[in-house]
């Protein structure tokens, strides 16, 4: 029987087969599936109160699933305590014991699983090396950083020698220079260890610079699995394609006649990459990322080419953005480095098909 | 004018004589008595009515035990000088003994109207109680002591009394006046040393030991549960002033039929006048001074007098009131007072602390174990340390 | 243009004394409170401690004598034992007491809203009235003992407020009853602060829940628990009502308190003196208690 | 590394692995926290349940039976006679002309002390000046003296002030003495309110008392329920300064209430005092009970930050 | 007096003079100078704790200064009522009044200054349309949206007709997506009111996107106070160019010899643009912003040519970031769009020098 199960979980960390969970008449996660694999960085990326955390919680064991099987490491999970599944987590807030030196809550876990005392130190020991915690070890929460807190927090996890790591959104209360450091952080410690990795977050950079996997969820369900630049350059349906990039992707309404799309501007659809089949007709939305947009010259030599007025310009340094408008929706362009154009200022504009997306109008997937 | 009266009389025999204060004033005079009891005993209502009148919305009259405890509100000069009427109601005359109007007289003024003679030194004792345990009524302390095994047995309290440290120091003071008035006076006014250590003090105190294991069981706070006990038979006997007496009649007990009443303890039948006093706050309007004078010579009166004290059970302040309506107790304590057999109360001789201090010491010698000598040492030290 | 008419403001620092003129008025009441109530009376209260003072204060000064008579009263030497029993068990069991309710009313109880009533109900009830009651129920004749007598247990004692040892017992459990609601309310609002996901760090630590609970939440609970103690202490310190209520200092003097002692030798012995003696030793043992306790908390804070 | 290209497909349903739901661990768990639960909740009932019982008994029935057993003849006679007629010296209307002076004395006390402290709250956190941190210092000390030790030099000032034994004396005193607890309610709860509330209104130009009675007052009702019903019960509640600082026309509930349970008259009448003691006790039970919720809520806004 | 300080002041909106601020012993702010002309956007830029809300405050009147003066409209105002200032303020958490209606919450500054009620019902009228309130106006704050409660902030300063806008961080309790929404709506807003506007964020995209001129504030002093691309260009110090952009400036240490930076990298310093005099000794250190870092074949051409090992790969979608080192140091490289270049790849790399700022390494003043 067991043997079973194994063979069919080979290479495989964390399966959660199923997996239904409803708060009362609420139904947050309906049927959820998802097969993580030894040593992956998976991250769940989704608006908020998506069901991120909830999923989260259920893979730890905080929330009983109403249905459905949790597996991880091959075992049965489904309706294990929490520390008897292998898990360690890192919450947002980090819920360090705030009262305990660095020490203490590292080794608290361990002493509660009355694990010999120079083991719990030779642990500690360990981790606090791993993570540059050595001279903090006598500190209390209050008197550290964001940053150390946060490695804390992921040391807590280590010292118990566990299979896969849980994040909620360790980030996301750090500011943004912090973050971006922490970010490289983790990602060179989940080399090291290379332990099996859940990550929660709402952002976007977060999810596309950590996950080898990322799944995108909305409503409880996941919208699209994939590596990060898949998801990037082929977005699954309309919500992932507004959800990833910032600025987001622009769309044009518009419909397929023939080999055309046809809306505020008209484009060839020779080139295009399609998912289901070429389609010849049917109300289609396109999709450009703001990015792919050309302008002035370089515009010239795009399948398909505008002219628009330049409503707002915002230059950021490294690069601009313009603000404007195709057939009343609003457009974005990104242009690298910085420019003279202004506002009000006209431009031709143009962008081609081998970089775009088309969704169906109706059932919002890629086509 | 209204006349607002505190008072601390709230049992039933003590309502019932107020009322006729009351129902007297108001018949005799066009004012009105605004009734202010306030229950509880004197330790409440004390504190009240002197911070009222310390505090300058003093009522218009009020009852204090005279003694000590007014002198130094009198000194303040925040009490209404009574000498006129006095003088013309020729209170030097009727007041009888003339020691209760020493007690009102500062520097030779009078300020306050004595109302009754009370004394304490009572025992009374239940004869359905004996019955049930199938002796014959006791005369004394003593027999009482040797018939205390025999009303355990049939299930009867040899003593009643509540456990607050007034009615506990009676006893004290009824053993010390009861042995003899010399005793009393060598503690209490002479303050003598020698007395204090002799034997006869210390028997008191193996006295106070028999009574408090007498008395064991009793759980009751206030005297008048421990008076219904014995008139409900459940007691055998309980030391208490005269007042107590109000208590039987309410119930419509008889004395002699249903209960006895024994004066000293059954011993020496000597008796204090303590009593209440009416004094009258200094009030600065011509109306209520005119009113409270009203009522000083209504208190006095002879009728008031005679109604007031036959509901109370406590003796008239005057001689020449007729008595004839008086139970038999009240008329063994007129016979005693007749006789002269009158000593001055505690209140006179003592301060209100050294009262005070007594009390608690009885309350905590009957409310533990402490040993006799210890209990009989402090007592010394109570009265030696007394000014 | 602008409707705000720009006042030609003064180009220098106006005079300090009236910045916030109307704060400082508004804060009179509490100043004058402070100044004349607290402090004057107190002081006046401590001054009048040092005189002969009978039933009207004078100014016969007579040193440290109440102190010594004070010292040497076997019911004021009572009283003070039976308060620092009385005080340290009552604020130990209202704290555990409260505490143990406060948890288990957070386990996402049905009916919390019922079971908040029962326990904070008696906190809307007067001392007076818990003694009452409280009496009644412990009367042995018609109480508990009375019923359980009833029932054919003949031998069956529970006679606490007769007894000089067991008063106290009696006198908490009525004042347990009275206040034990409240400081359970004020945990149970701590409670409901403390970070879920400290809990969650904690199950996945495997640490049971006793362990997380007392090495984890009781220390975060900190402030509520100062402020349950700060409520509890200043009952304790003013605990009047119920004894007069239900014991009146009896059996003897085995449930006598400082308060109580301090009004008798006021208001009954007629001996302010003394009385204020006995006062000044209560603000003495506040003070002693209280300052010390401030420095820790709040000079602490400044430094940091 | 994994390679990820490949998707992991696992066969969907892995019998035999699934191990039954186990049955709710926790059900013991719950019977244990319920039990507890309810002990407590006996432990408190039990006292309101013995009066609610006794007062509805008769004497006879009182002497006899179990206090804890119900009426077996209900009669509200108990009630009626500590309403209206129970007798203290020679006044025999019970309760009632307590009941409306405690209204008289509470009324005013409750709204007096509420709005001196709320605004003393205010001033502290919004408008601290030199030394006002020191003043809520004293006053916070203030609430550990024992009242004794000022109820003497109280009696003098208000001699001086000419309010002994009025009832606005009486409303000074309460005012005075829930100054330091209710101060500290209502400048915790003001500290945790926003400070740029305040300061917006400031830029928008109201004074002291705009922002005060316009801003804050009108966001601060959990705050001011706490308030209103610790002073409701602590003023309704009160015997020690009701006695002293009264005359007896005025005397509230609880000093009548007292003088009706110690006017023994031959027996302890149980079921009249018990009947006085729930009438005394109803209003502040009512308000508890109407008002709980955002008593709870007050008081987590306002005490849990110490 | 009055009429040299007016000439003085000439189109000057506020004018800020050797402001100093301390909080007991600390000194927050310390001899500030500050003026901003009318009309303009002036935005603070800070680290967290550098002074900026209490410079804000200062102007505002809810802060009495230490020292110093300050001038609104040509009217000295440093011991004003904040009410008496001429100045509408909008904070971070926007500050509404819970109780009142949007309605309320806009009137009820003119309410206080006793405005006619037909006046203020004009002035409510008029701010609605501008800012699109007026189906909201009968709601209560707690049933807006974070951007509606902004722009009722907003309205509420509107009203009152101010001078100068004072905003604290208005956008930083949104999420990221309204933000950059209304970046552009705030910026419409300030085009067609004119007002001035005195701005305080820590977010730079906010900073260089809304700002005519940004300062830059550290410890309570200002380090530059310039246009943003100005400052992004040729900040005034280490710190600014360390601050201003994201991810930051990469810095190689090292010394001028000649004409010649010397470092881990030699670089000729031929066409840089000094601030102070060509130098030719001293100990400099040496920036460069990812984003003019050119790699593979681009390096070829440039003045510095080296090669490094890629350590991190943090694709983006639109860019994507790696992470080296240069002597030890960290150094970053953002390239446009996609890459094929993984961990641990050897590559070229050069960068030019007229795109590179020079410090002094002692005072870390730009050279
Ligand atoms: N205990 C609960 N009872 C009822 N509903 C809940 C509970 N916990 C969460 N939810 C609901 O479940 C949904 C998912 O919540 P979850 O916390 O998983 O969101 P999330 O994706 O983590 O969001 P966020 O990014 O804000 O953390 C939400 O709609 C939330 O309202
Ligand atoms: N009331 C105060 N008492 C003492 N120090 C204060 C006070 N207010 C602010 N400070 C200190 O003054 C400094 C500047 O604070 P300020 O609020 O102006 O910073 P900030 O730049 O607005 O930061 P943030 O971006 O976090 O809002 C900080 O170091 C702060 O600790
Ligand atoms: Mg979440
Ligand atoms: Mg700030």
């Amino acid at each position: 029987m067991l043997d079973q199960t194994q063979t069919a979980l080979d290479g495989i960390s964390v399966s959660i087969r199923d997996l239904q969970l409803s708060f009362g008449a609420v139904n947050v996660l309906q049927d959820l599936n998802l097969d993580i694999a030894k040593g992956e960085f998976l991250v769940l990326l989704g608006a908020s109160g998506c069901g991120k955390s909830t999923l989260l919680n259920c893979i730890a064991g905080l929330l009983e699933p109403t249905g459905g099987q949790i597996f991880i490491e091959g075992q049965n999970v489904t309706w294990a305590e929490p520390s008897e599944r292998g898990i360690g987590m890192v919450f947002q807030s980090y819920a360090l014991y705030p009262q305990m030196t660095v020490k203490g809550n590292l080794s608290f876990g361990l002493k509660n699983a009355r694990v010999p005392k120079d083991e719990i130190e030779r642990r500690v020991t360990r981790a606090a090396e791993l993570l540059h915690l050595q001279p903090l070890l006598d500190r209390k929460p209050a008197a550290l950083s964001g940053g150390q807190r946060q490695r804390v927090a992921i040391g807590r996890a280590l010292v118990r020698d566990v299979d896969v790591f849980l994040f909620d959104e360790p980030l996301s209360n750090l500011d943004a220079k912090l973050r971006a450091e922490l970010r490289v952080e983790l990602k060179r410690l989940h080399q090291s260890l290379a332990n099996t990795m859940i990550y929660v977050t709402h952002d976007q950079i977060e999810a596309m610079t950590l996950a080898d996997r990322i799944a995108i969820m909305r409503g409880g369900v996941i919208q699209q699995l994939a590596q990060p630049l898949e998801i990037y350059n082929r977005p699954a349906n309309l919500y992932v394609a507004g959800f990833i990039g910032a600025p987001p992707m622009n769309f044009i309404r518009g419909r397929i006649e023939g080999s055309e799309f046809v809306g505020p501007v008209r484009m060839p659809l020779t080139g295009y990459g399609w998912s289901e089949g070429p389609w010849t007709s049917g109300d289609t939305v396109f999709g450009i990322r703001p990015e792919h947009v050309k302008i002035g010259d370089d515009a010239r030599h795009c399948a398909c080419q505008t002219e628009v007025t330049i409503e707002v310009v915002e230059p950021m340094g490294a690069d601009t953005l313009l603000w404007t408008r195709i057939g009343g929706d609003e457009f974005r362009i990104r242009l690298d480095g910085q420019t003279t154009i202004h506002e009000g200022q006209t431009l031709p504009i143009g962008f081609d098909i081998d970089c775009a997306s088309l969704f169906d109008a109706q059932s919002e997937q890629r086509i | 004018a209204d006349l607002e009266v505190t008072h601390w009389w709230t049992s039933g025999g003590e309502a019932n004589a107020v009322q006729e204060l009351a129902k007297a004033f108001e018949a005799k005079t066009d004012h009105k008595w605004v009734d202010g009891a306030i229950a509880g005993s004197g330790n409440t209502a004390r504190p009240v009515i002197i911070s009222r009148i310390i505090g300058g919305d003093p009522m218009a009259a009020t009852q204090l035990n005279h003694g000590k405890q007014a002198q130094e509100l009198i000194e303040a000069g925040l009490m209404l000088d009574l000498t006129d009427i006095a003088e013309e109601g020729n209170w030097a005359e009727i007041i009888q003994p003339k020691s209760l109007l020493d007690a009102c007289t500062v520097d030779g003024r009078v300020y306050c109207v004595p109302l009754n003679i009370h004394s304490i030194q009572w025992m009374w004792t239940s004869n359905a109680a004996f019955e049930k345990a199938g002796i014959d009524p006791v005369n004394n302390w003593e027999e009482l002591k040797a018939a205390a095994p025999k009303l355990r047995e049939a299930g009867i309290l040899p003593l009643a009394m509540g456990a607050q440290g007034w009615q506990e120091a009676y006893l004290v003071h009824n053993f010390l006046s009861g042995t003899s008035e010399d005793l009393y006076y060598a503690v209490y006014r002479d303050k003598d040393e020698d007395t204090l250590n002799s034997d006869a003090v210390k028997a008191v105190f193996e006295e106070l030991n028999a009574a408090r294991d007498m008395y064991a069981g009793g759980n009751v706070q206030d005297w008048n549960l421990a008076t219904a006990k014995v008139i409900n038979g459940e007691a055998a006997a309980q030391v208490m002033g005269d007042w107590a007496q109000g208590e039987f009649a309410l119930a419509g007990q008889k004395a002699g039929e249903d209960y006895n009443c024994l004066i000293g303890m059954g011993g020496e039948p000597s008796i204090s006048t303590g009593g209440d006093a009416f004094y009258f706050p200094l009030i600065d309007n011509a109306d209520t001074t005119a009113a409270q004078k009203e009522l000083a010579k209504v208190l006095i009166s002879p009728e008031s007098q005679v109604a007031f004290n036959l509901k109370k059970g406590s003796l008239p302040v005057r001689g020449d009131v007729d008595l004839a309506a008086a139970g038999p107790c009240m008329q063994k304590g007129l016979e005693t007072l007749a006789a002269g057999k009158v000593i001055t109360g505690t209140d006179q001789l003592i301060t209100p602390d050294a009262v005070g201090q007594i009390q608690d010491l009885m309350a905590e010698f009957f409310g533990s174990d402490m040993s006799t000598e210890d209990a009989h040492a402090a007592f010394v030290e109570i009265i030696l340390n007394d000014e | 243009m602008s409707v705000t008419d720009h006042a030609r403001a003064p180009a220098r620092r106006p005079r300090r004394l009236i910045s916030n003129p109307m704060a400082k008025i508004a804060a009179l009441p509490m100043i004058m409170t402070a100044l004349v109530i607290f402090i004057g009376c107190s002081l006046w209260t401590v001054v009048h401690s040092f005189t002969k003072s009978k039933l009207l204060p004078s100014t016969q000064f007579v040193g440290f004598d109440q102190y010594e008579r004070l010292w040497g009263t076997r019911r004021w030497l009572a009283s003070v034992e039976n308060i620092a029993i009385y005080g340290v068990v009552a604020l130990v069991f209202s704290l555990v007491l409260g505490f143990v309710i406060a948890a288990l009313m957070d386990q996402k109880v049905r009916a919390e809203g019922a079971f908040r009533t029962i326990i904070l109900f008696p906190y809307s009830l007067s001392f007076i009235v818990t003694g009452l009651v409280w009496q009644w129920i412990l009367n042995p004749d018609f109480g508990v003992q009375g019923i359980v007598r009833g029932w054919g247990w003949e031998s069956f004692t529970f006679d606490p407020l007769h007894n000089p040892d067991t008063v106290l017992a009696a006198m908490l459990m009525a004042g347990l009853w009275q206040g034990t609601g409240l400081v359970a309310v004020i945990l149970l609002a701590a409670l409901r602060g403390v970070d879920e996901d400290i809990w969650k760090a904690s199950r996945v630590d495997g640490v049971p829940a006793w362990k997380t609970y007392i090495f984890v939440v009781i220390p975060i609970l900190r402030p509520a628990f100062m402020t349950a103690t700060v409520l509890i202490a200043t009952g304790i310190v003013k605990l009047y009502d119920l004894v007069v209520a239900l014991t009146n200092g009896g059996p003897g003097i085995a449930s006598e308190m400082p308060a109580k002692y301090v009004y008798d030798a006021m208001f009954n012995k007629q001996n302010l003196g003394q009385g204020f003696a006995a006062s000044t030793m209560m603000l003495v043992s506040v003070l002693l208690i209280l300052i010390p306790w401030a420095i820790f908390e709040f000079g602490g804070k400044k430094r940091g | 590394m994994v390679d990820l290209s490949q998707t992991y497909t696992a066969p969907r349903r892995l019998a035999g692995a699934e191990g039954a739901k186990p049955k709710r661990r926790l059900s013991g768990n719950r019977i244990m926290i319920y039990g507890i639960l309810c002990l407590i909740s006996l432990y408190y009932i039990l006292p309101l349940w013995v009066m609610v019982m006794t007062s509805l008994k008769g004497m006879p029935e009182v002497r006899v039976g179990n206090i804890f057993a119900p009426p077996v003849e209900v009669t509200f006679q108990p009630w009626i006679k500590a309403w209206a007629e129970a007798c203290t010296g020679l006044n025999c209307d019970g309760l009632s002309r307590g009941f409306w002076n405690s209204v008289k004395i509470t009324v005013p006390s409750v709204i007096l002390s509420i709005i001196v402290a709320s605004v003393n709250g205010y001033a502290l956190v919004n408008w601290k000046f030199k030394g006002s941190e020191i003043f809520f210092g004293i006053l916070l000390f203030g609430a550990f003296i024992p009242y004794q030790v000022m109820i003497y030099p109280i009696v003098i000032i208000l001699r001086e002030l000419g309010l002994m034994g009025d009832v606005w004396g009486l409303v000074l005193v309460h005012t005075i003495f829930g100054m330091p607890i209710l101060t500290l309610l209502f400048r915790n709860y003001f500290a945790s309110l926003p400070e740029e509330l305040f300061k917006a209104a400031r830029v928008d130009g109201a004074g002291f008392w705009g922002i005060f009675f316009r801003v804050l007052v009108p966001m601060s009702l959990p705050i001011f329920t706490v308030a209103m019903i610790l002073q409701v019960t602590g003023i309704w509640n009160d015997f020690l300064f009701g006695v002293i600082y009264t005359k007896p026309e005025a005397y509230p509930m609880t000093v009548q209430l007292n003088n009706i349970v110690n006017s023994v008259q031959g027996v302890k009448e149980y079921n009249v005092n018990m009947a006085a003691t729930l009438i005394t006790g109803l209003v502040p039970l009512s308000i508890y009970l109407l008002s709980g919720k955002l008593f709870v809520r007050g008081i987590a806004a306002g005490a849990v930050k110490g």
